[in-house]
């Protein structure tokens, strides 16, 4: 079940769980035994600590969820102190979602985490569509995201992923962008950008009136995006965006992911990461592939 | 240790809007303190994709079961009150950290407005065998909010209020004479955010200890996606996680 | 109830059906008097004839599906001689959705179906994403849609709506740039693109590959930017995607939207249309709304 | 007139992975034709969005009932199969064009394969009325997937093959010995689209009218969306509006 991704990322299998939903892995250790795992990305982290966005942060949408949680997190010093001794030992690969709002922010953060050994890889968030200065305006250009990958990868030194914004025209540019900057591989979708309304009240549901959308209902979308920007470049690339089982998974895998991460699924079933990666082993298993890594791009007709 | 178990549901009872659902597992329970609360899963309900968090109202060790008392406002409650008995409820529990229990001795005072009045009967019950006798303030729009005042008398005096006054005192809980005539050591509250904080705000006058339960909307349940948070003091917390419970002092209100 | 949407078309309430999932109207007189309706906006037409996309052009998702249709249909001039005599007479408004591949083909149409009198609108699709020439290209971006909207509107003299994609970066600079081109509104979403993968079989569910996804799942990215679009633009907007009942439309006048369009409700429930007119109508009673016009944009914070 | 109704759930019998379900509306039964179908709303599904096509399995105009026999093959179906009695179902029929009805004297086959066995019975009540006796022709994996063949039987001579050779010949319908024995002026099928295809290029290679029942994937159900198309000689086709029922002859297989 093993994956390369490049640059010393090597996953035990394709499952990693998504930024932002899996806190630091420490809240689901009841549910998931984390070696089952290939990876867990933790909370999105910016260089200085941030309160986020105020309350109400979510509204349910039909098979989906809204949220415009801002990013809050305590910063990436009081990470390397606090939270890392906590995590590195964790028998899985920990990554480090990184955020900024500005590309000194980016550098100066990037360059931190490239002094922690557990941390084998960074994913780049330039696609945050909850906060001002989320790193969204970086992520949908093409000038924008060779700008901040290519700063970036001048200080960090090991495995870049670059997580993209579905926000887009055409993701597939965007994607070679951030292949031609020096990502190592790109990672695709986060949240559609979305807004719900209580009709009786006539107000916004969310705080910030629009939050990111995920959920089993972005899937359709995703899964395209995967198979254009899996099409477009050679540099691995990680799907996500609505995957709630093995047979999701699978799909992202033909489409030409190299690897999957989950996201909201982890709220409706806490131990469902786990059960995915089981699930795959049995697809291959039931339809004769002898490794994963055959299901990348596998797309028939 | 949390967990992720099937439920059985072995007994109903309905009460108007509301429901209360006795609900058994195979395994013995895992350790649940007065406050926690559970995420249940919504099957069947093509409206209602996440789980809804429902505050534990009883706990029965020997039987493997827990109560839950569900308000019917929405299509997720609904879908759980019209569960038949043998129906099968996939729960993750227990959650949040529960109320602080009173030492031996203090006066205590359980206020509750409609559906909030859930988490304080297990928390009445447990203080009961800790040799505290509490008593309740039950606050409804009319008398058919309040559900189960029966049982509620069983463990303490159960005080009343009604706005429109078709039962105990005409009013808000606040409004009740309990609070001109008697003094509280420690006052334990849960049920609509507006009530709770007219009730913090004559615990903090009398300077009395405090304690609310809020009931913000969540995601995940565990403190992983900060959804839920409350702006405190101490910054934004995470309801799920830091609380439910919160001392009134922590809170910005 | 009556909302009025600027040169000539006036609706008796703001609920109209979207084009093609309505047929011509015809497909739904056993479930809903027309009279009813704001207006219907019959099926996707493009100046010469199509037969559209190889089956199956469609596949079921979380809260919604796809298609991949691809404009099937028998070309403007057969509208003339065999539709339009058989629908005109409606005692409602009769759009025409228009399509087509050049330049040249959206003129030539909008020309001859600006000598039909009881037609009192074009929606102008530059945004249909299931078909290699169907317009998407001009709806993407500002040069396009400014291009294909001033040509039409030189030869069709009555209300001009263009309808947007939304699988752009930023949709209100494309409204922009429809209104700085003479159209009299917009209206939005068209479908957003995605994929579905039959993962048993390895395949692509749509013949096509990927298809427009449609449907409740799609309302929260439809809301937001109908919102976007309201606040840039001063012509009217119509707003659709995922409205599935009342309270759904009633969502997207507050967003800021002066009619609304049913598109693939009418398949779950072919008397839809009507009960939502109905149902904004309760809404305005109930909440003290003397007009339905008074929702537009109302909402509050 | 096509109509949408509310029917209630009056008899259910299991056969296995199949089901049969007899609904009754309030209201006396629009006319419908054999061949003709129903797109039922599933309820409470979360992963089921659209409305299910359904063929007509029987109709009892006295009683305002129809029947359908449902094969359980997915989330949709399995939640059709899983109604209870008294349930309600949302229905939108009649729908499509039925078969063409021979006349008097005419000798017909009717093939069906799996669950495409469903519309051919109540045509052939029908062509009963009309004083022609059908013989059938119906295929399955294994005796298992031939469901309810005494109800066929009663109305016309039943010849079974089975893939195992568990009931019947053994092989395809197509392999049957009564291909070689009999002559027919008329062929009905309905049944998987590679078993419908064979069919009718035996029915082709002898010259004989063939009429089959397509299963497309639908959305309206309605010829409104252009979404269930076959590719035929005169174009593609709404299976739901122009169908389900095909003279071979206008189909390019
Ligand atoms: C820790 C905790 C304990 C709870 N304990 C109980 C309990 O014991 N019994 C009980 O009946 N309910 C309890 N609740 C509230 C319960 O979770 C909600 O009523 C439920 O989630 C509503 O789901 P629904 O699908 O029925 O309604 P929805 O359709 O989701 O919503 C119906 C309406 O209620 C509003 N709403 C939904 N959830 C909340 C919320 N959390 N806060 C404020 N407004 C909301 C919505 O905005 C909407 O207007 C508790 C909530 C929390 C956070
Ligand atoms: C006119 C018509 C009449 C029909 N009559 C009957 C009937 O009398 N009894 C009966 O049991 N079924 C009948 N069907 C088929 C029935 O509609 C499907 O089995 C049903 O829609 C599957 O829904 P589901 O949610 O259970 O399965 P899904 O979860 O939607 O699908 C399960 C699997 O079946 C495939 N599938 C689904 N629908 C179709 C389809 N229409 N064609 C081919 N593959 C499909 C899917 O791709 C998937 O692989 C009829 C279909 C049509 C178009
Ligand atoms: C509550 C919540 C918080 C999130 N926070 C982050 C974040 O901090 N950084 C990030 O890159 N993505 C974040 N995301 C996006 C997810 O990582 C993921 O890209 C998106 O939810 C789509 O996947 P899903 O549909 O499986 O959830 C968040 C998503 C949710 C629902
Ligand atoms: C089957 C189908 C066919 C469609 N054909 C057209 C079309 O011909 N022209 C067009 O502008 N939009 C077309 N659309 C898009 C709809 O009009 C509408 O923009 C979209 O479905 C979003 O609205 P909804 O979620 O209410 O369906 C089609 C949608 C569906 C589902
Ligand atoms: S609900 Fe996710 S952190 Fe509280
Ligand atoms: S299903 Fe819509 S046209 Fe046939």
């Amino acid at each position: 079940m093993t994956i390369d991704l490049g640059r010393g990322l090597v996953l035990r299998n394709p499952v990693m769980t998504a930024s932002g939903t899996f806190g630091y892995g420490e809240e689901y250790t009841d549910f998931v035994d984390l070696a089952q795992l290939g990876g867990i990305i933790v909370k999105g982290t910016t260089l200085n600590p941030r309160q986020g966005n105020p309350y109400p942060r979510m509204a349910e949408t039909p098979s989906g969820m809204l949220n415009c949680v801002g990013l809050q997190n305590k910063g990436v010093p009081y990470f390397i102190n606090t939270i890392y001794p906590r995590i590195k030992d964790f028998d899985t690969n920990v990554l480090l979602n990184l955020s900024g709002s500005t590309l000194e922010d980016y550098v100066r953060g990037a360059e931190m985490i490239n002094t922690l050994d557990k941390i084998p890889a960074i994913e780049l968030n330039v696609s945050c569509p909850n906060v001002k200065q989320g790193g969204m305006a970086f992520g949908v250009t093409c000038a924008g995201i060779t700008q901040v990958v290519s700063e970036v990868r001048k200080v960090y030194h090991k495995h870049l992923m670059v997580k993209l914004s579905p926000n887009v025209t055409n993701i597939a540019e965007i994607a070679l962008a951030a292949e031609a900057a020096g990502a190592d591989s790109v990672s695709l979708i986060n949240t559609l950008m979305g807004m719900a309304i209580d009709a009786e009240r006539r107000q916004p549901k969310l705080s910030m009136v629009t939050g990111g959308l995920s959920g089993a209902c972005v899937k359709p979308v995703a899964l395209r995006m995967v198979w254009q920007v899996a099409k477009a470049v050679k540099i691995p690339v990680v799907g996500l965006g609505g995957i709630s089982n093995a047979t999701d998974a699978v799909e992202f895998m033909l489409a030409g992911a190299s690897a999957i991460e989950i996201g909201t699924a982890n709220f409706i079933d806490p131990a469902i990461s786990a059960k995915v990666a089981d699930g795959m082993r049995d697809y291959c298993e039931r339809h004769g592939f002898q490794k994963v890594s055959e299901l990348i791009g596998a797309l028939e007709g | 240790m949390k967990q992720i178990a099937d439920f059985t549901l072995v007994g109903k009872e309905c009460y108007g809007t509301s429901v209360l659902l006795r609900l058994r597992d195979e395994q013995p329970l895992p350790e649940i303190v007065p406050g926690q609360f559970v995420q249940v899963r919504v099957d069947d309900s093509p409206s209602t994709y996440l789980r809804r968090p429902i505050s534990i109202h009883d706990v029965d060790v020997a039987n493997h079961e827990i109560s839950l008392l569900v308000q019917m406002v929405g299509e997720g409650t609904r879908h759980l009150g019209a569960a038949n008995v043998g129906d099968q409820l996939n729960l993750v529990l227990p959650l949040g950290n529960g109320y602080t229990l009173p030492t031996k001795g203090e006066r205590v005072l359980l206020v509750g407005g409609g559906i909030g009045i859930a988490p304080l009967y297990y928390l009445a019950k447990t203080m009961a065998l800790k040799g505290v006798k509490p008593t309740f303030l039950l606050g409804g729009k009319k008398a058919a909010d309040l559900v189960r005042v029966d049982a509620y008398s069983s463990i303490g005096e159960t005080l009343i209020t009604t706005e429109d006054g078709s039962l105990g005192e005409k009013g808000m809980v606040t409004m009740h004479s309990v609070w001109q005539q008697r003094q509280f050591d420690k006052i334990y509250v849960c049920g609509p955010k507006r009530m709770m904080m007219a009730v913090a705000d004559i615990a903090r006058a009398n300077n009395v200890w405090c304690e609310v339960s809020l009931e913000h909307m969540m995601a995940c349940g565990l403190g992983a996606c900060l959804c839920c948070v409350e702006d405190t003091v101490e910054g934004n917390l995470c309801v799920c996680k830091e609380g439910p419970v919160f001392n009134t002092r922590r809170l910005k209100w």
